[in-house]
């Protein structure tokens, strides 16, 4: 026989893992005007994936784990983060 | 910042308990309502699932998937164990599905709920079964087309009024029940705070509404804009009870039309004035009882 | 009634099944109990929570609202570290159908008692093995006894198979409902001390729980299908394999409990009077009682018949049967339930079965006898009929393969 | 083996009268096996215990077809001829009666104790629980098993005032009843 686990059932050891990226999952991405953006935060506090942070005074979007919701630019309140086509460079 | 917005903001500085990436939906607004509820309770919980689309995102706690038909037996099982052994600190908290909580599950929630279980109990409530293709529970509203509430010339949507949980659970005597939404992001930390304390004397209950952008045909990106219409428009007011007192916590004084809400959904295509009337009088009622209830 | 004080010897008391269950329950302290009234097992729970509230048991008693959550409120108990009880007969065993899969598929070591009582359908509380037989497929141990001296023992049994770490399964002890549930016999009670004594070896024994400390998440789906579908095939490879080590496991840990208490019960089978056998009965449960009695007054008779008692049903001891069967003449089955679709008993069909997977000939004269449903005695006579009719066919007369006792012309 | 059949109804004792007889017989020394069967009807309704006491442990699990002696809680299945039913012969009845029992009531049976257990138990107990009075009634007149054991027996399934007040009427069951043979 050839196991693949060493564990009699379907245990798995709950360590930080990261899950596999989703940014193929996206037809649109997130781009931010960073002279409309004012910091504010609001669309690290919405993004659903968590994947928006704040890095050096400046918003940053990882976008391996950005699934392309467009929640960010809805609720941006400077209407600083639009979604262009995956496609578009 | 000072007082409670500084304490909102220090959540926030807490680790993201959940993986980076998740299996649920773009735009879910259940996933963010996860990621807050584990940066306010911390890693000292056990987690509990049914099938649906909640178990996708837990992967980094301690948790244990269950049977739609007995979640809130299975936390049980696991509080009273912890009980014995001393564990009074660790949380058993459920994040499951209006299916399982309104509907298949609903016999063991509300013996629990009368036995004074100390859990902590949210109900996802996305207002169908979402994760198997969206039919519909007792949670989907009046009218609404779901893939078992079709629209045609017998029928016209889901013919009946939404079975509303939180006054139902409120009725059980539980320790603390409240609705909320991501629309209202403090309101829902708040209240998340204080189940995480009521949990000690009994249950909390936290009615979660979830728009669902797959389910309800509506944009992704308008999820969490339609949990703020929600609460604006009336069809999901929030509200809190503390052992057993009802009180709101947003008050709505100039309700935005219905119709905003309802013609950002595709489910809702097909409704007439008349349908749309009926809505209304269904939720103006349910203010209505509830107001009655408030004691502020 | 005398509350039990914690005993340092044995304490002879004179109580029927369902208390029996109790005090071996008690015996085994445990953490999480959860018992739902269904007659004829009600006194499970109501023993196990007035020993609880007047202080002689220390457990978590949860008074569940159905079966469904008395088996949810095990597996997570379990899950979480705890060692657990729940009891229940025929409706409440099939309203837990979802939760038994469950507990087996998550290898946990619940255990469970089940008052065997006939099946919804036909309106009747009395017994029969229908709901037992109906759950064979959930993956669980499962054993059969034959009187409440042995209901006793097996639950405590229970505990050292299931939470064994070379088995870590479900076990549910099954005894006959109102036949031996309501029926009153003078009874040994193991002194505490040597229960403890006995279930001491399972503290070694580490097994993963779920705990915040140290978060292990269990039955997580995995994203791609092809993964799932191989793990699950490991898994349940895994989960059959551990059932076939219970075969071992019951035999010795049978030894070990009559190393401690004095009393044997030969493991998987008990094979009665079989050695100079020409033909043997094969049952299972509370009529092998009545079948002793009657193959003793056979044997005085001169008529050469023995009794194979069938005490593990799953995992079914196939080897051992055939072992003691080779070379008989004639096998006679006492079924207490209907096999449906194959019009015949349980019992029989599983030893058809186990006898061509054993290479015994299929020309074996085997014959099937049904009785005693919903309450229906199983009498003497019957037990009698039943020889009678194995010695005829052995000795060539051609006679009906399954007879229903109670509708014979 | 000595086969005994109680005959009652729901909430007259039947089947804690069987038992007390096995614990009295366990007193004594003895085995014993007890078992009720009845429906899922509650007060009442007939019930039936079988009971069987021997000097080796009882591997039977047999109802009790071929009764040596029945004890008839509700004096009307006195009169009953399925209450007799598989009766053997020298067979004993122990019955809760007024009067002596004058006439055989059944071929097989060859002695009876009757004994007026009502009044008995209404005037030590206050209430009509009678069967404890009807087993010093099956004590004196089968000599099967000791008062001592039955007494015993008592002991062991209440305490207190209770208690008191069942031994007495145990004990007048045993010294009043009123015996007949054919």
């Amino acid at each position: 026989m050839k196991f693949r686990c060493d564990q009699e059932n379907s245990w798995f050891r709950a360590g930080p893992v990261l899950g596999q990226p989703v940014n193929e999952w996206r037809y649109v991405r997130p781009i931010i005007k960073l002279s409309k953006c004012n910091n504010c935060g609001w669309c690290e506090l919405y993004c659903p994936t968590g994947c928006i942070s704040e890095e050096d005074d400046e918003v940053v979007i990882h976008l391996d784990y950005c699934k392309g919701c467009g929640i960010c630019a809805n609720e941006c309140p400077k209407d600083a983060i639009t979604m262009i086509d995956e496609e578009e460079e | 910042m000072k007082g409670v917005a500084k304490r909102i903001a220090s959540h926030f500085q807490e680790e993201d308990l959940l993986s980076a990436a998740t299996g649920m939906c773009p735009g879910c607004p259940a996933e963010l309502a996860a990621r807050v509820l584990f940066k306010v309770l911390g890693k000292n919980v056990i987690t509990f699932r049914t099938p649906g689309c909640q178990p996708i995102f837990m992967t980094r706690l301690a948790g244990i998937p269950c049977l739609m038909t007995n979640i809130a037996s299975s936390m049980t099982g696991a509080r009273r164990y912890l009980h014995k052994i001393g564990r009074d600190d660790v949380t058993c908290v459920a994040f499951v599905g209006d299916g399982a909580t309104a509907d298949v599950g609903f016999q063991p929630l509300s013996a629990a709920a009368a036995r004074g279980e100390q859990l902590l109990y949210i109900c996802n409530d996305n207002e169908a079964y979402m994760n198997t293709g969206v039919q519909s529970s007792s949670a989907t509203p009046q009218g609404s087309w779901t893939s078992t509430t079709w629209v045609g010339d017998s029928h016209r949507g889901k013919g009946n009024e939404v079975k509303y949980m939180p006054l139902i659970m409120l009725m059980h005597g539980v320790s603390y029940v409240a609705t909320a939404t991501m629309g209202y992001y403090e309101d829902y930390v708040l209240k998340v705070e204080k189940a995480k304390e009521a949990v000690k004397h009994g249950m909390a209950y936290i009615h979660l509404h979830t728009p669902c952008s797959i389910g309800w045909r509506a944009p992704q990106e308008k999820s969490i804009e339609m949990s703020r219409l929600a609460v604006q428009t009336n069809y999901f007011p929030l509200w809190e009870a503390e052992d057993g007192k009802l009180k709101f916590t947003k008050r709505i004084k100039k309700p935005t039309s219905l119709n905003e809400l309802i013609k950002l959904q595709k489910r809702f295509s097909h409704i007439n004035d008349q349908e749309l009337d009926r809505l209304k009088q269904t939720i103006d009622k349910r203010l209505a009882l509830l107001e009655n209830l408030a004691v502020e | 009634m005398n509350k039990p004080a914690v005993e340092t010897k044995p304490n002879i008391e004179v109580c029927d099944g369902n208390k029996a269950v109790a005090h071996a329950v008690r015996l085994s302290r445990p953490d999480v109990v959860a018992v739902y009234p269904i007659t004829p097992q009600s006194a499970v729970g109501e023993w196990l929570s007035r020993w609880n509230d007047e202080g002689t048991l220390n457990a978590e008693v949860v008074r569940v609202e159905g079966e469904n959550s008395s088996m949810g409120v095990c597996c997570s108990a379990s899950l979480t570290g705890g060692r657990v009880f729940t009891g229940t007969s025929s409706w409440g065993l099939l309203f837990m159908m979802d939760g038994l899969h469950y507990a087996a598929g998550y290898r946990i070591p619940v255990v469970m008692t089940n008052a065997n009582r006939e099946t919804p359908g036909i309106f009747t509380i009395g017994n029969s093995s229908q709901d037992m037989w109906s759950v064979r497929d959930a993956g669980w141990i499962q054993v059969n006894v034959e009187d409440n001296q042995e209901i006793l023992d097996a639950v405590i049994m229970a505990y050292r198979i299931a939470e064994d770490t070379d088995i870590l399964l479900p076990m549910m002890v099954c005894y006959d409902g109102f036949y031996l549930s309501y029926r009153k016999d003078p009874l040994e009670i193991p002194a505490q001390d040597d229960v403890d004594a006995f279930l001491a070896p399972l503290k070694q024994s580490k097994r993963n729980i779920v705990t915040p400390d140290d978060p292990m998440v269990f039955g997580i789906p995995s994203f791609f299908p092809k993964d799932q579908g191989e793990g699950c095939t490991e898994f349940r490879y895994k989960h059959s394999a551990a059932l076939e080590r219970v075969k071992d496991k019951i035999d010795t840990v049978d030894k070990d409990f009559e190393a401690i208490f004095g009393r044997s019960y030969a493991g998987q089978i008990e094979a009665y009077r079989t050695d100079d056998a020409d033909i043997v009965l094969v049952a299972t449960g509370s009529v092998c009682g009545t079948a002793k009695v009657v193959v003793d007054k056979m044997r005085d008779d001169g008529v050469k018949v023995g009794l194979i008692k069938v005490r593990l049903l799953r995992p079914f001891p196939k080897e051992k049967i055939a072992k003691v069967l080779e070379g008989k003449k004639g096998i006679g089955v006492i079924d207490r339930s209907v096999c449906f679709g194959y019009h015949c008993g349980h019992l029989y069909m599983e030893l058809k079965s186990a006898l061509a997977l054993e290479g015994l000939p299929t020309t074996l004269p085997t014959l099937n006898f049904i009785g005693g449903l919903a309450n229906l005695d199983i009498t003497v006579e019957q037990v009698e009929t039943t020889i009678n009719l194995t010695l005829a066919a052995s000795k060539g007369e051609t006679v009906e393969e399954v007879t229903w006792l109670s509708l014979e012309e | 083996m000595r086969e005994i059949r109680v005959h009652g109804r729901g909430g007259q004792g039947a089947v804690t009268a069987g038992d007390m007889i096995v614990i009295a017989a366990v007193m004594g020394g003895e085995f014993g096996s007890s078992f009720p069967l009845y429906g899922d009807a509650r007060r009442g309704a007939p019930v039936v215990a079988f009971v069987a006491i021997d000097d080796q442990r009882i591997r039977l699990k047999t109802q009790v077809y071929t009764p040596d002696c029945l004890i008839v809680l509700d004096s009307r299945q006195k009169d009953w001829p399925e209450t007799y039913k598989g009766v053997k012969s020298e067979g004993i009845l122990v019955v809760n009666h007024t009067n002596t029992i004058e006439q055989q009531p059944h071929p097989n049976i060859i002695k009876a104790g009757a004994v007026d257990a009502t009044q008995i138990a209404m005037e030590e107990i206050g209430i009509p629980a009678f069967n404890t009075c009807m087993l010093g009634a099956f004590a004196a007149t089968t000599e099967w098993i000791e008062l001592d054991s039955i007494l015993g027996a008592l002991e062991k399934t209440f305490s207190g005032e209770i208690l008191k007040k069942n031994i007495k009427s145990a004990e007048r069951g045993y010294k009043e009843v009123k015996g007949s043979s054919w």
